[in-house]
């Protein structure tokens, strides 16, 4: 056990950016300039983390006793690492992209727009790094008040219903389910610190401990699971770099990831198993799945398309930590990583396509593989990661889970799992097909390459590159998982 | 000079509302600085007589010379020391930023403005400090009668709010101090500790009950807890800006003060806890109190009423909360008297600085602030947060420890209905929000004065409250988040030592 | 203590009250009122309070009446209860 | 005896008094007569004979005889006058109070009578008086509310009387003997 | 509405009523009221304070801090109505001023007529405007001094009879508001301006305050007379005496002037021209 | 000296009487203010003559000034009493009071 | 001597009663003011006939002149809103 | 019935006190007219001070002024707390007399304030007004 600042200054180092920005606004480049630093720091503290977890050891900080037993405290273990490493590493990449695509469209507003995104991803990072469910609280509503802005940026009529939605689903079910939840859980323990064995064991009845579970399952909200799911799908208005670093990777991934800490942290898998909860909670998930998976397919609008993606993929994540075996667990959190980039991939291909071309539908994008191949590509690339095919990231992390069905022995489920892969690929791949095989739609497209801006396209190709060499090399995000679940399965 | 801090509390600023007084009649131009110089003297020394609290325990002190059940003393713990110093920092702070607005509206009237606004301030601290039921009678009345000019003075209706308070404010101070007659009748004495120790024996006399009752109503109209608040939203809706910020986030938040005191000082909690067979009762209206507080909030169109709907609902919290019967229901409540002050604080004071750029604020007037005033805006939502309850800001807390009493008494209506406040506060927040932030600020209407909005991309001209108000709301909303972080410690050394053993 | 005087003096206080409340003019009532104070200041001299009575002397029979003939006099007369 | 001033006169020195911009020297006048007066009137009313009290009450009366002296005496005292009233005006007295007494059983008869509405006739009464100085109107006119069944209901600076009377009898009395009476006292016979 | 009240008044009342069987009966000398505090009071005073209105000691030195807060009520009453009501601007509307020139009288109309009215109409005017009341004038004139004298003797023997600062301050106040009734609110206003008034009202409270902080510099508790006997060279039971005397000429001023400003806002709407 | 006293408080009674009856029998505003000014300035005259009289028993300084405080209300009754009877019938014609007329003959009232 | 005094002061106070009822019932204001000037000159005699039931005078002449002289104040007030008011309406 | 009787004779002031109480908080209430509201407001803080009044009312008892005693401390030998009233609910309702009148300034000038801008004293036009602005 380390003491260390460095889970702090991870967390505020985006967050000391914002006055930055601020002061910057007149002289756009030196704000942008402002927000990569931040984003390089930031990485390079969650990484100097890296050693020490691996290590086998944890980081902590103490920021302020509040509550007696609830402090207000970081903890760096290989789960909150595996979640910061991915977010913030993906910072830099959607930062790039997000100065491609606002002055591509000439957007408004930027100097807010970067303000709460780097606040967003503070808060993140918090998450991530929370030592106890109360610091992880603090941070999420953090994130959700962060995100308001960024998901209402465009301030006209639709952005104010989706912002209403999403903060009514966000907001409304932290506080009625999650906080309450929360409270009980202390007042009957006396402590919020996440442990691997779990710190409600032998302190509630099982009744209540199945409530509070799904309190906390349909409290965190932006996990996504039906029937909390439909901020998600409204919030798809925002500007793409939000909807692809926040809705593929910070908000949602935040909401997976409080599930798990309250799965492994709060209940320990030998209470969930005792309970028979863990099985439970892994149906509700499987049916988000193939409902989302189904509701995806007949979505038109691409961003929207991706939004029910995501809904059934961050159940993976929850179906994975419900099984409560090694495998499944490791495969739960090792899709946290692999889906996310590529989940990102296609959301700033989405966003290129955009920027290039102004269309927003999939029908209007008949022969787009013309016009931009590079960016078709990286599409491809992410649709088979989420797909979960070789040779990219995302089979892993689905071998894995499926691995775990094995182990809980449940076949039904790895059922469900092969059948929403079929149905991932379903919705993905005629995207692809009819970019590249049918005929341009609009006259100028047949004219040749024209990508837009290159800050739009080549994060994507980045990001589609990362996934295909986690595929070859998935160290570290593997073995921290691997590590997480070790501990909690008492290696 | 250490031992003459509970009076100095008192008689610095009495001695400043004299000399801005004067002032106000020979030179106008010294009437600020005077009232800055008493009430800041005042502040320094509640600071000091809270640091000496913490440190050597409760202080009291004999004004005239005089043994307590003879003469009137002040008591000072914990408890009142904080509050002291919450209400001369607060009141302070109000002070500087009450500057511009002043200068604005009432011109011609700063010396009476100035000396009424020190003499409430005043009165609160005597109210806080002192251990005399009676002496508390009349500190109560200087305050209130100040609060009802300055809220008089408002223009439209505020005369008319301010004479319906005056009516409501006035039974409840001859209730309570009828109830101190009552007391009086049955022991002999007025001061709060030798009550205390006299009134054991009489427990379960009628009297007594019916004098705790007409005590405690007197004080609850004076809160505006929840059937008895029909005066509040009027009064602070209508009160000009810097009385709004003054009164609502301290005048009620001293009344629960006294309420707290008069529960476990006078009557202790024994008796409140065994004789009185309301307990119930009250947690049950203090739910309907926040219930009904945060749906009429939402019936509202106007920022400063919906706020003062708010009002009514923290005290619900707060009543609630001391009721519930145990510690961590009554530390709770004392938590928020905390965090409630200073974020009703913040969040009327951001009312203030919009009222004084827009001269309005009912909702149309809000449009568009978010670019005219970001840093008054980034202000109120910062108050809003800590109202809704999101962590860091003091207002979790309190909950945390509101809704962890409710669970420990078992109270699932209190737990409910706080949580549905919350959600309504967020309502009701984001509702103005959304004006502020998606609606184009009227630059065609006529107090706008702002033209040229332009729809995306360009500067709307940002028109800023003056820095007079806003650093002392940057320090209200800092001091949220402060409040928030040093939960713990406020806690730990402040509150749990002023709970009666006698709290399950 | 003189108990005859104070109840017979008691009692004309009630009426007296309850008169103030009655008259149908504001200028009536403010009338009543002094009359009403006249009485409770003897009423604290019988029960040997003499400073409250000459308080309620000096102030309820003389300044408040004034007051009211004053505010009266610059509003209105006119009432409907 | 000088010539009395005219109502415009008398208005615009009361207005000097009442504002006091009165010249000093009447005020010191003032001072001379107004102060024994009142220190006169603080021993009745204090009983207490000890230092201190007296000393108050020459800081009092002092006060009182600054600040609201000139109010006693509009117009400068006059010696001889003022002396002549000190004698001649309690001689008045008993008289007016004998009057009074008589008044009163008149009226009492009035009030008991069981056919009183037959008895009275209320009734204005309009005269002139001859008296000059203020003092003496003023005299004169409570004397009238005070006696035989009249009040006075409006006096005008120049004598105007304008006088209620309850009955025949009352009415016709006036101005009768008393104004005399209060002119030899105030010395205007 | 009356339903209501009538309930509620039925409630409190019958809460009142049933707590009453509880109390001692009615002027039982030996209630607990009369047995816990004050008999110290009665028997001390005499003794610690040496004034013997026990009520006035007990008001002034015993609880002297109610009594510097209830001055600072008044006070602060002074300073409401002020803030409430006082105006400057002038009345709305063209108006015009007329002098009757057979008693001086100011005629102020406010519709000014097309043409100068004839010396009759003022005759007119004169008989239902602000009379020229010889009587009430010069019967005022009289009293007023002595009523003054009178509030200085009540303020100046609190100690030893019924009285003090607060009944001789009314009484004090009464003989303005006298002044002002008898003749006009303006006339009154040049003996006592309105500054003098505030001024006068702050120092009253100042007066009290100063007492009780000069103790406190003197190195005894706020309010503690007895600390003044060095500086008044007497011992510490007649410095009592003496605070006390002084305090109850601070809370005379401080009334007087409360009171006549209050009733000059009031009576002329905060204009300060025309009053009762 | 307490027989006569007796006697002047007794005497002053039926004034005060009087003038109370005289208030409620009398038929208009006007003649009503001959019995309320005129019978209780002598009924208050006479009550508080024999008072002061009466507490001159042992005869003192101090009880003596007490006496002469009595007489000083006495005075000031005196002055004020006509005064305000005045004013207040001032008040009544100005304000336009109807005054009762004596009926013609033959009509009762 | 104490007896008569009592009984003088409860025939004071019968007294009063009368007054009060033309205080209540006066069918003007002005009637009103009539009685209830009436019951302030029985109240002065009233509170000095108290003091001599409490043997103790010297204390209640004060407040029976300074009684008499805020009476006078208020009577004139009232008197002073009617001559300028006139009595009926408005 | 019989019982009452003596608590009807021994505690009348109180009964009193409530009386007055509940008719000036009825008007405070009920009535319309704000002169009206505080005429009654007026009335039920006199009842208050009738209240304590009473408690220090003392049989037997001389009003709280020491006779005999000019002298320093050396005239009144021995002072008898029975012979003397209770002197403290005296001094408390000074002070609530003197909270009383100057409520009662503030509230005429808040009514004055009010007419100023309606033109009338009844709350039902005066709400009727603001209703229909």
């Amino acid at each position: 056990m380390l003491h260390s600042i460095t889970p702090l200054l991870a967390v505020l180092a985006s967050l000391a950016a914002v006055p930055f920005i601020i002061l910057l606004k007149g002289r756009p480049n030196a704000r942008e300039a402002v927000t990569f630093i931040a984003a390089g720091i930031k990485l390079i503290l969650v990484a100097s983390l890296l050693p020490a977890v691996l290590a086998g050891g944890e980081v902590e900080f103490t920021l302020a006793k509040v509550l007696p037993g609830a402090p207000l405290a970081l903890r760096v273990d290989a789960f909150g690492l595996l979640f910061a490493l991915v977010s913030s590493s993906l910072w830099i990449v959607t930062s790039a992209y997000s100065i491609g695509y606002m002055r591509g469209l000439d957007e408004h507003s930027q100097t807010r727009y970067f303000c709460f995104f780097a606040v967003a991803l503070s808060a993140t990072i918090g998450v991530a790094f929370s030592a106890n469910l109360f610091t992880m609280y603090l941070f999420y509503e953090m994130l959700s008040l962060a995100t308001y802005p960024l998901v209402t940026h465009h301030q006209d009529a639709e952005a104010r219903s989706s912002g209403r939605k999403y903060l009514f689903y966000i907001m409304g079910a932290s506080i009625a389910l999650a906080l309450p939840a929360m409270i009980i859980t202390y007042q009957q323990t006396g402590t919020l610190a996440f442990s691997p064995t779990g710190i409600l064991a032998g302190k509630v009845s099982p009744v209540m401990a199945g409530v509070l579970l799904f309190m906390f399952v349909f409290g965190f909200a932006k996990a996504g699971i039906i029937p909390v799911h439909s901020w998600l799908p409204a919030a798809m208005v925002a500007p793409t770099p939000v909807s692809a670093l926040l809705h593929a990777v910070a908000v949602v991934k935040v909401g997976v990831f409080s599930i798990l800490r309250i799965i492994t942290g709060i209940y320990g898998v030998d209470l969930l198993k005792g309970l028979d909860l863990g099985m439970a909670v892994a149906w509700v998930a499987a049916f988000t799945i193939i409902v989302a998976s189904l509701i995806a397919l007949s979505q038109d609008g691409l961003k929207r398309r991706l939004a029910f993606s995501t809904i059934g993929q961050l159940s993976y994540i929850v179906l994975g930590l419900a099984l409560l075996s090694p495998k499944g667990m490791t495969g739960g959190a090792l899709h946290i990583a692999m889906h996310a980039f590529g989940k990102i991939t296609l959301f700033m291909c989405a966003g290129a396509i955009f920027v290039a071309t102004g269309k927003k539908n999939i029908s209007q994008m008949t022969g787009i593989g013309k016009r931009m191949p590079w960016t078709m590509a990286a599409f491809l690339v992410g649709s088979l990661s989420v797909i979960g095919l070789p040779p990219t990231g995302g089979f892993i992390s689905k071998w894995y889970l499926a691995l775990g069905c094995l182990q809980a022995g449940s076949v039904a489920l790895l059922v469900v799992l092969l059948v929403s892969s079929l149905l991932n690929a379903a919705y993905f791949l005629p995207i692809v097909y009819r970019a590249y095989f049918k005929p341009p739609v609009e006259a100028a497209w047949a004219e040749g390459r024209n990508e837009g801006p290159a800050a739009a396209w080549v994060p994507p190709l980045v990001t589609a590159a990362c996934s295909l060499v986690l595929f070859f090399y998935p160290q570290p995000f593997l073995r921290l998982a691997q590590m997480a679940v070790a501990q909690l399965f008492g290696g | 000079m250490s031992e003459q801090y509970p009076a100095l509390i008192v008689i610095t600023p009495l001695l400043a509302a004299l000399l801005v007084s004067a002032a106000g009649w020979l030179r106008p131009r010294l009437c600020f600085p005077l009232a800055l110089a008493g009430l800041g003297a005042a502040a320094a020394a509640a600071t000091g007589l809270l640091v000496q609290v913490l440190a050597t325990g409760p202080v009291t002190y004999r004004l005239g010379g005089w043994e307590p059940p003879w003469g009137i003393a002040y008591y000072v713990d914990n408890l009142n020391a904080v509050v002291a110093a919450l209400v001369a920092w607060v009141a302070l702070f109000n002070l500087v930023a009450s500057y511009r607005a002043v200068m604005t509206d009432y011109p011609e009237k700063i010396g009476p403005y100035y000396t009424l606004y020190v003499l409430a301030v005043t009165g609160m601290l005597g109210m806080v400090v002192t251990g005399d039921a009676f002496n508390l009678y009349v500190l109560l009345e200087i305050t209130s009668l100040t609060g009802y000019a300055l809220i008089g003075l408002g223009g439209g209706r505020a005369p008319l709010a301010s004479l319906n308070y005056l009516f409501l404010g006035t039974i409840g101070a001859s209730f309570y101090l009828l109830g101190v007659g009552y007391l009086y009748i049955v022991t002999g004495s007025l001061n709060m500790a030798d009550l205390a120790k006299l009134l054991t024996p009489l427990y379960g006399s009628l009297a007594l009950l019916a004098a705790f009752a007409i005590t405690l109503v007197g004080l609850w109209m004076k809160m505006a807890f929840f059937p008895l608040h029909a005066w509040l939203p009027n009064a602070y809706g209508f009160a000009p800006a810097p009385t709004a910020s003054l009164l609502a986030p301290l005048m009620t938040k001293v009344m629960v003060y006294v309420m707290i005191r008069i529960m476990i000082s006078v009557f202790t909690v024994e008796f409140v806890l065994q004789e009185v067979l309301v307990g119930q009762l009250v947690v049950w209206l203090a739910v309907a109190a926040m219930v009904a507080g945060a749906l009429f909030a939402l019936g509202q169109r106007d920022l400063k009423r919906m706020l003062a709907y708010i009002v009514v609902a923290e005290v619900g919290y707060m009543v609630g909360g001391a009721w519930l019967g145990n510690r961590l229901g009554m530390t709770g409540a004392v938590l928020h008297l905390i965090n409630d002050a200073v974020m009703t604080f913040c969040v009327f004071l951001a009312a203030g600085c919009i009222y004084q750029k827009t001269r309005g604020t009912s909702f149309e007037d809000l449009r568009g602030l978010f670019k005219k005033m970001p840093w008054t805006m980034a202000a109120l939502a910062a108050g809003a947060m800590a109202i809704i309850g999101v962590p860091p800001t003091g207002g979790f807390f309190s909950k945390w420890y509101l809704i962890r009493g409710g669970l420990e008494a078992g109270h699932w209506g209190f737990v409910g209905a706080l949580l549905f406040s919350s959600l309504i506060n967020v309502v009701l927040f984001f509702r103005v929000f959304e004006i502020a932030f998606f609606e184009p600020s009227g630059g065609d209407d006529s107090h706008g004065g702002h033209g040229g909005h332009e729809e995306h991309g360009g500067a709307v001209a940002l028109a800023e409250a003056p820095l007079s108000m806003l650093l002392p709301l940057m320090a209200a909303a800092l001091g949220l988040i402060a409040l928030g972080l040093a939960t713990g410690p406020l806690v730990q050394k402040l509150i749990l030592p002023i709970i009666p053993a006698g709290l399950g | 203590m003189i108990w005859q005087i104070d109840l017979a003096v008691l009692l004309l206080v009630v009426i007296c009250a309850v008169g103030a409340l009655a008259v149908k003019d504001l200028m009536g009532a403010a009338i009543l009122f002094g009359a009403y104070s006249f009485l409770m200041c003897i009423l604290w001299a019988v029960m040997g309070a003499v400073d409250v009575a000459f308080t309620e002397a000096s102030v309820g029979a003389g300044v408040s009446t004034v007051f009211f003939v004053a505010a009266v006099f610059r509003t209105s007369r006119r009432t409907k209860d | 005896m000088q010539k009395p001033p005219t109502p415009q006169e008398r208005y615009q020195a009361e207005a000097q008094v009442i504002s006091g911009q009165i010249r000093p020297v009447k005020r010191f006048y003032a001072f001379l007569f107004v102060f024994p007066t009142l220190m006169a009137l603080w021993v009745v009313l204090s009983g207490r004979f000890d230092a201190f009290h007296l000393i108050l009450g020459v800081i009092s009366c002092a006060l009182v005889s600054f600040l609201s002296g000139d109010l006693l005496f509009p117009h400068a005292p006059h010696p001889r006058q003022t002396f002549r009233l000190w004698w001649r005006f309690p001689l008045y007295v008993p008289w007016l109070l004998y009057q009074i007494f008589l008044a009163n059983l008149h009226l009492l008869y009035l009030t008991f009578h069981p056919r009183m509405l037959q008895l009275i006739d209320p009734h204005m009464v309009r005269f002139r008086s001859t008296l000059k100085s203020e003092m003496a109107l003023l005299t004169f006119a409570n004397s009238i509310t005070l006696t035989p069944g009249t009040i006075t209901v409006r006096v005008s600076p120049d004598g105007d009387f304008v006088v209620h009377a309850i009955d025949r009898f009352s009415g016709e009395a006036l101005p009768g003997e008393m104004e005399k009476r209060v002119a030899r006292t105030f010395g205007e016979d | 509405m009356k339903a209501l009240a009538l309930a509620i008044v039925v409630l409190v009342g019958g809460l009142l009523v049933s707590a009453t069987v509880d109390f001692p009966d009615w002027a039982d000398p030996n209630s607990p009221a009369s047995r816990h505090v004050s008999p110290r009071y009665i028997e001390k005073t005499m003794e610690e304070t040496s004034v013997p209105n026990i009520v006035t000691a007990v008001l002034a030195d015993y609880r002297g801090y109610d009594t510097m807060f209830e001055t600072a009520v008044v006070f602060t009453a002074g300073v409401a109505c002020f803030l409430l009501l006082r105006r400057r601007e002038p009345r709305p509307g063209p108006s015009r001023v007329y002098r009757h020139r057979a008693t001086g009288v100011i005629v102020e109309m406010n519709r000014v007529p097309d043409k100068e009215p004839s010396p009759d109409v003022f005759k007119r005017i004169d008989d239902d405007w602000t009379p020229h009341d010889l009587i009430v004038m010069n019967v005022c004139r009289l009293l007023i001094p002595f009523i003054q004298l009178f509030a200085l003797y009540v303020i100046a023997h609190g100690h030893h009879s019924p009285g003090g600062g607060f009944q001789g301050g009314v009484i004090l106040g009464a003989s303005v508001i006298l002044m002002a009734l008898s003749w006009d609110l303006r006339t009154a206003m040049l003996r006592m301006k309105e500054t003098a008034t505030g001024l006068m009202s702050a120092m009253g409270v100042f007066i009290y305050a100063g007492v009780g902080a000069l103790a406190l510099a003197l190195g005894g508790n706020f309010l503690d007379y007895a600390a003044l006997s060095p500086l008044l060279r007497v011992d510490p039971v007649a410095a009592r005496s003496l605070g006390i005397f002084f305090v109850e000429v601070g809370v005379g001023l401080a009334v007087m002037a409360t009171m006549v400003l209050i009733y000059k806002n009031l009576a002329s709407e905060g204009r300060l021209d025309q009053g009762l | 000296m307490n027989l006569v006293v007796i006697i002047i408080l007794g005497l002053g009674l039926v004034f005060f009487a009087g003038g109370a009856v005289g208030i409620l029998r009398f038929p208009d505003f006007y003649s009503r203010l001959h019995p309320a000014g005129k019978m209780d300035t002598l009924g208050s005259f006479l009550m508080l003559g024999a008072l002061a009289l009466y507490h001159l028993h042992p005869f003192t300084l101090d009880n003596v000034l007490v006496a002469i405080k009595i007489m000083l209300i006495v005075v000031f009754y005196f002055l004020a009493s006509p005064t305000a009877t005045h004013a207040i019938v001032d008040a009544g014609i100005r304000a336009g009071q109807s005054a009762w007329q004596k009926p013609k003959q033959g009509a009762g009232s | 001597m104490d007896k008569i005094f009592l009984y003088a002061s409860l025939i004071l106070c019968l007294i009063m009663v009368l007054s009060l009822y033309r205080a209540l019932f006066g069918p003007s204001v002005l009637d009103r003011l009539i009685g209830v000037n009436a019951i302030g000159s029985k109240t002065t005699v009233l509170l000095v006939l108290v003091g001599l039931l409490f043997h103790r005078v010297d204390m209640f002449v004060d407040i029976a002149l300074a009684y008499a002289l805020l009476n006078f104040v208020a009577v004139l007030a009232a008197a002073r809103y009617f001559q300028k008011r006139g009595g009926l309406g408005r | 019935m019989e019982e009452y009787i003596p608590l009807l004779l021994t505690k009348y002031n109180y009964w009193v006190y409530i009386t007055l109480m509940m008719i000036g908080l009825w008007a405070m209430i009920a009535k319309n007219n704000l002169v009206k509201k505080i005429v009654g407001m007026n009335i039920f803080q006199t009842a208050i001070i009738l209240f304590y009044v009473s408690i220090g009312a003392k049989y037997g008892g001389t009003i709280p002024i020491i006779q005999h005693g000019p002298g320093h401390g050396h005239g009144a030998a021995q002072i008898k707390a029975l012979a003397y009233i209770n002197p403290l609910p005296h001094v408390l309702m000074l002070t609530a007399i003197v909270v009383s009148v100057a409520t009662l300034g503030v509230a005429l000038a808040l009514v004055i304030k009010i007419h100023r801008r309606h033109r009338t004293l009844e709350e039902d036009e005066i709400l009727e007004q603001l209703r229909e602005s």
